[in-house]
């Protein structure tokens, strides 16, 4: 099995790497994102054993710290990205 | 009760199992790392002091005749400092919580003893770091290292304190994974979660903000450090930095770092309260999911430090809502402890008379902290003595009388012996005095508009300030007498018995001081905490007052 | 010893949040400097060297499939297949290293390096249509760019040194016969570690390389 | 030791508790302030008075045995709910104060500002210049523009009840309108280095009849927008910028306060710090279907000069007062609209 993960992981890379140079707008930016996101939620759950594991604090401690991530990202961002309004 | 004092001379306990330095600088026992920690956050919390003294000192007058203005510049920036990140943040966490999670959950230790003593020696490291960084110049950019005046301006050594708090941040952390992984896989059988002891629930808590909390500021600091040594551009506004973006990193730090200096201060308080009252605690569930929701609410609330900095309308509106969110879970604390005295059974012992001062204090800095979240309010009062005397009622007035408070409340067991009651209390007493007199005139001067950090200021707030001075003045009595008396029982104190207070806690069912294993055999939990009707009336602390 | 088993992976991830929200620190600048000039990064992720930096994603995927493996060696009781792997598993990782610094060495060769001898060259600017005159200042905000992405994948290599020194260690433990079915939580920890150091990258590579690639102005 | 103590004596000639209340914006945050004052002294009362009752009837005695209560979830709800339909109302006070004092009145005057290590500059529309001082007119409307040329300082006049940081490399704004004549203290609240209590000032705020006899003899330098319109020839912006027509550059006329087009789709209102930013950095904003060839100017002109380049181009709005001795005048409003369609 982690054979395939990884040859999964390889394919991702090779084709986000193409991606790049293809011009799809804004998209460029959605794409490279979802694909890094497929990726790290790949080795998280495989390769770290997350989705085998009985433990679910782990699976609590993953959520909250994405959960405190986006909240440092949005809340920040709602400062820059609604300074030029009023 | 004078068999009881014998056994205690002569039975073993984690105090006199070892001696000579190997056995304290090498240990992994908890008790003697929190030990250690108190020796050494008691240090700095009278180098702060004193730096807090020499600042009163200098705003006797309104000229500034006493210190030069650079001095003054780095004596308020390394009080802030050395107060914040080397006393308050490790004050109850690293004390009290480490003698007292084991031993409340009915653990032989923390789940990782070695990473406890690690965590002890990184905060050694970096405090060495910051008095070398005091001894050979300091800094002078305030402890809130505000971008770009600490990348590009000052003269002083922000390097220094930079990498000292960034390395203080690991120990932080160290201690919060510690307390975390201790009370979900260490309990005792029977403990369940809603058995937990409050002070147990604060520190859970006030881990968690360590752990999500503490490394940003690291990195933060690191990036200022970055910018500083090798020329990077992060917050350089030459180069399209953006000087806000910094306090933005700072206050998602900086802000859930007060409720790591509260929340375990609220813990204590939920501890005294109930033993003084010989009663449950009014509302368990809520005061526990409270200093939850503090945790999680106080990260949302940070830029409520800058509302006048330049940030956008909408997101002030924003962070100014959610402020008052937080303000919930504090004011249901409050009401919950003044509800538990109803129909109790009070004692005005020490540790209750400094849960009384910390409930008051805690109150007023609490309102005030409703100004400052006020948006327009805070247009005028921010950056003024009024924002000084607000925080300094909530981590003075609530932290340090807290700690205090536990200091008092579990002496006994720490050291075995009793300190001398009537000076306990005539210490509370000239604390809470003192503290008033030097931080209520602030309120006064902040709202006349004195700005904060001013070396000199114009004459017409002398008063206030000479008022302010006084207090500062019995205030450190209050703060040294406690030191002396303590160190006075340590060798002259009466011995305290293993449960003084009659208290629930699964700490008193073990001796005082306890061994170096804590209990005898791993305790088997069948009661709730705080039920204190099935708790016999101590004699030693019962009527004569 | 299951208690203790369990503590330490609990502690381990729990350290792993802490790392998230101090690599969170930087996404975050990195977040807000990129909507606030997006056309000075994009200058930024086109000079960076594609060909290197995807075959370093290679690398560490690599890497990590032999940590996976090398931990299912232990499991299985093979001592020198799981030797092995973990040797592979530090040569790749400073594999990365290695062409880590090489591309650092090209950012100083191309004057990319933040600073006063920072210089964008007629080739990073092509097809970006800046003013002669206004390159100074464009300039200065690309250095931002440049800035984080020292600071990001220097602290990202910081912690792929210090894992190849923890690999060092598991390896010497490991060789030593201390891990098998009954025990090998050390490697566990030691393999969450990497391959959340392995996450990082994932994330890097596309934030910093490939985002805006073929900006056009 | 002896000047200290005629200090301690003499401190109590000049002792107020209160502070001036001295703009349009000042009886409004008093009121707040008192209203939370009240309620702050009602809830302290409450509590403490609380603690005191229980704690003195139900103290330690004889024969009396505690009563074990578990709580009460009616009452945890009602004392979680009203702080909070409370806590709202504050809000929403504070937050209508706060969106008055963000939101600064058309045809208000303006004043620029520049803070630097350690003191304050500020320049009049009319072209007069001052240092740590200001003088005002009461009853005007007066809007800051400010920034600073090294940290971040903070525009704080406590008797007006505004305080504003001031930025590096950013323009930002307040507003206020003086009710009372008088000098006031200016003091810079945000923390900058060495002097930083040493940057202070004062607003002298004067009748309006006092106020144009002080602007007369305060030597006037010409007009802010003159003097801008001056630069903005010498710096040869004219070659680009025309008037009639569009150049290689935007025409600047009746820009100031509208929505520009930008030519990465964002659409972002012309304001002080767009104006100023597109001289500092003109790549950072393009107006679309433009290129961006525009040299830098940062370095080349220093704050003040930018301000009067801002009050310029804010000036070009205006239809032009006679023939206004420029060529570069500003094409009138509804003309400047057409490359919009």
């Amino acid at each position: 099995m982690y054979w395939g993960i990884w040859l999964l992981l390889i394919v991702m890379t090779v084709v986000t790497a193409f991606i790049a140079n293809v011009d799809l707008g804004r998209f460029n930016t959605v794409v490279a994102l979802v694909i890094a996101t497929f990726k790290a939620s790949v080795v998280v759950l495989f390769f770290m054993h997350v989705k085998y594991t009985s433990e679910k604090l782990t699976k609590v401690v993953i959520i909250s710290a994405i959960f405190f991530l986006v909240i440092l990202l949005s809340l920040s961002m709602a400062d820059y990205g609604t300074r030029l309004m009023h | 009760m004078a068999t009881t004092a014998n056994l205690t001379a002569e039975r073993e306990n984690y105090l006199n199992r070892e001696y000579g330095v190997s056995s304290w600088l090498l240990t992994v026992d908890h008790k003697r790392i929190a030990l250690l920690y108190l020796a050494s956050i008691t240090f700095f919390f009278f180098v702060g002091g004193l730096f807090a003294l020499l600042i009163r000192l200098e705003l006797l007058t309104p000229a500034g005749d006493l210190v030069m203005a650079d001095t003054y510049n780095k004596l308020f920036t390394m009080h802030g400092q050395i107060m914040v990140f080397f006393f308050l943040i490790p004050s109850i966490p690293a004390t009290l919580g480490n003698f007292l999670v084991p031993m409340m959950i009915g653990a032989k230790d923390l789940a990782f003893p070695r990473i406890n003593l690690l965590s002890w020696y990184l905060y050694i490291i970096a405090g060495t770091l910051m008095m070398h960084c005091v001894l050979t110049g300091g800094v002078d950019t305030g402890w809130t290292f505000y971008t770009p005046f600490s990348t590009a301006f000052s003269n002083t050594k922000v390097i220094e304190a930079g990498l000292a708090i960034f390395i203080n941040g690991f120990s932080s952390i160290l201690t919060g994974l510690n307390f975390v992984v201790t009370v979900h896989r260490m309990r005792a059988p029977g403990m369940t979660w809603s058995r937990l002891p409050l002070f147990i629930w604060s520190t859970y808590a006030t881990s968690v903000i360590f752990l999500l909390g503490t490394p940003v500021i690291a990195i933060t600091l690191l990036l200022v450090v970055f910018e500083r040594a090798f020329n990077l551009g992060i917050f350089d506004p030459n180069r399209g930095g953006d000087p806000l973006l910094f306090q933005h990193l700072f206050w998602f730090y900086s802000h859930p770092a007060v409720y790591i200096m509260i929340l375990p201060a609220m813990g204590v308080v939920s501890e005294i309260v109930p033993c003084f009252s010989r009663k449950r605690v009014f509302g368990y569930h809520f005061i526990a999911m409270s200093s939850i929701a503090i945790a999680v609410f106080g990260f949302l609330v940070w830029a409520h430090h800058m509302f006048v900095a330049g940030i956008s309308l909408y997101s002030a509106l924003v962070f100014s809502a959610l402020s008052y969110l937080v303000a919930v879970p504090s004011a249901v604390k409050v009401f919950n402890w003044t509800a538990t005295m109803y129909k109790g059974s009070v004692t005005f012992s020490t540790p209750m008379l400094y849960a009384f001062g910390f409930i008051g204090l805690f109150t007023i800095g609490g309102l005030t902290g409703l100004f400052l979240a006020a948006l327009g309010l805070d247009v005028h009062v921010h950056d003024t003595y009024f924002v000084i005397a607000h925080f300094h009622y909530i981590m003075v007035g609530g932290a340090v009388m807290g700690f205090l408070g536990g200091m008092h409340f579990w002496w006994p067991k720490i050291s075995g012996k009793l300190y001398p009651e009537a000076w306990g209390r005539l210490a509370a007493a000239i604390v809470f005095i003192g503290f008033n007199l030097t931080f209520f005139p602030q309120f006064i001067l902040g709202y006349m508009g004195m700005p904060r950090r001013y070396w000199q200021y114009p004459p017409e707030f002398q008063v206030l300030n000479v008022l302010s001075t006084a207090g500062s003045t019995i205030l450190a009595v209050g703060y040294i007498l406690p030191m002396v008396y303590f160190t006075w029982s340590l060798r002259y104190g009466k011995p305290a018995g293993d449960n003084p207070w009659g208290a629930s806690g699964l700490e008193w069912q073990t001796q005082s001081p306890p061994t170096t294993f804590n209990f005898d055999q791993t305790p088997i939990v069948t009661r709730e905490a705080y039920d204190y009707e099935n708790m016999p009336l101590p004699e030693e602390v019962s009527l004569e007052r | 010893m299951e208690q203790q088993k369990h503590a330490a992976s609990l502690g381990m991830w729990l350290f792993l949040a802490t790392e998230l929200m101090f690599f969170g620190g930087m996404f975050c600048a990195y977040l807000i400097y990129r909507y606030s000039y997006p056309v000075e990064f994009g200058v930024g992720s086109r000079t960076l060297n594609l060909p290197l930096g995807a075959a370093n994603t290679a690398v560490l995927i690599c890497s990590s499939l032999t940590v996976a493996l090398a931990i299912r060696a232990a499991q299985m009781a093979k001592r020198t297949l799981m030797v092995v792997l973990l040797l592979l598993t530090m040569v790749f990782g400073l594999t990365f290293l290695v062409i880590k610094g090489f591309e650092w060495a090209e950012k100083y060769e191309k004057h990319h390096i933040p600073g006063a001898s920072f210089q964008l060259s007629a080739e990073d600017m092509k097809g970006v249509s800046v003013d002669p005159e206004n390159m100074q200042d464009f300039q200065q905000r690309t250095q931002t760019f440049y800035s984080l992405y020292f600071a990001m994948t220097g602290l990202h290599a910081l912690h792929m040194i210090i894992g190849v020194g923890l690999f060092l260690y598991l390896t010497y433990a490991g060789w030593k016969g201390q891990y098998g079915p009954g025990y090998y939580t050390p490697l566990e920890n030691g393999g969450l570690y990497w391959h959340f150091v392995d996450i990082v990258w994932i994330y890097l590579f596309p934030l910093l390389y490939l985002i805006d690639r073929n900006l056009q102005k | 030791m002896a000047r200290g103590t005629a200090g301690l004596i003499t401190m109590f000639d000049n002792f107020p508790l209160w502070p001036a209340q001295s703009s349009t914006y000042a009886g409004n945050v008093d009121l707040l302030y008192i209203f939370l004052v009240l309620l702050s002294l009602f809830t302290c009362a409450a509590i403490f008075i609380t603690i005191f009752v229980f704690s003195t009837k139900y103290r330690r005695r004889h024969g009396r045995l505690p009563e074990p209560i578990e709580g009460s979830t009616f009452l945890e709800v009602t004392w979680s709910i009203i702080p909070l339909g409370v806590f709202l109302v504050i809000f929403v006070w504070g937050a209508i104060i706060y969106f008055q004092e963000r939101t600064p009145p058309q045809g208000a005057t303006e004043v620029y500002v520049v803070g630097k290590q350690w003191m304050w500059k500020l320049q009049h529309q009319e072209g007069v210049r001052e240092i740590n001082e200001l003088h005002i007119p009461v009853g005007h409307d007066i809007k800051l523009i400010m920034t600073s040329q090294d940290v971040i300082h903070s525009f704080y006049i406590p008797a007006f009840r505004i305080k504003q940081d001031v930025l590096p490399g950013r323009y930002t704004t307040a507003w206020f309108r003086a009710t009372k004549a008088g000098t006031y203290h200016l003091f810079c609240s945000q923390y900058c280095g060495t002097q930083h209590s040493g940057m202070i000032g004062q607003i002298v705020v004067m009748e309006p009849a006092e106020y144009q006899a002080w602007l007369t003899t305060g030597g006037s330098f010409g007009s802010l927008a003159a003097n801008g319109a001056a630069l903005f020839a010498q710096l040869g912006c004219p070659t680009c910028h025309q008037t009639e027509s569009q150049g290689r550059g935007p025409s600047l006329g009746g820009v100031y306060g509208r929505p520009v087009q930008l030519e990465d789709g964002r659409t972002i209102t012309a304001d002080e710090n767009y104006i100023r930013e597109s001289v500092v950095s003109p790549s950072a904003k393009v107006v679309s279907g433009f290129k961006p060839i525009m040299p830098v100017f940062q370095g080349l002109v220093n704050e003040e000069q930018l301000n009067e380049l801002v009050a310029y181009v804010k000036s070009l709005n205006q239809p032009p007062a006679g023939t206004a001795g420029s060529t570069l005048m500003a094409s009138p409003v509804t003309q400047s609209q057409e490359p919009k369609e």
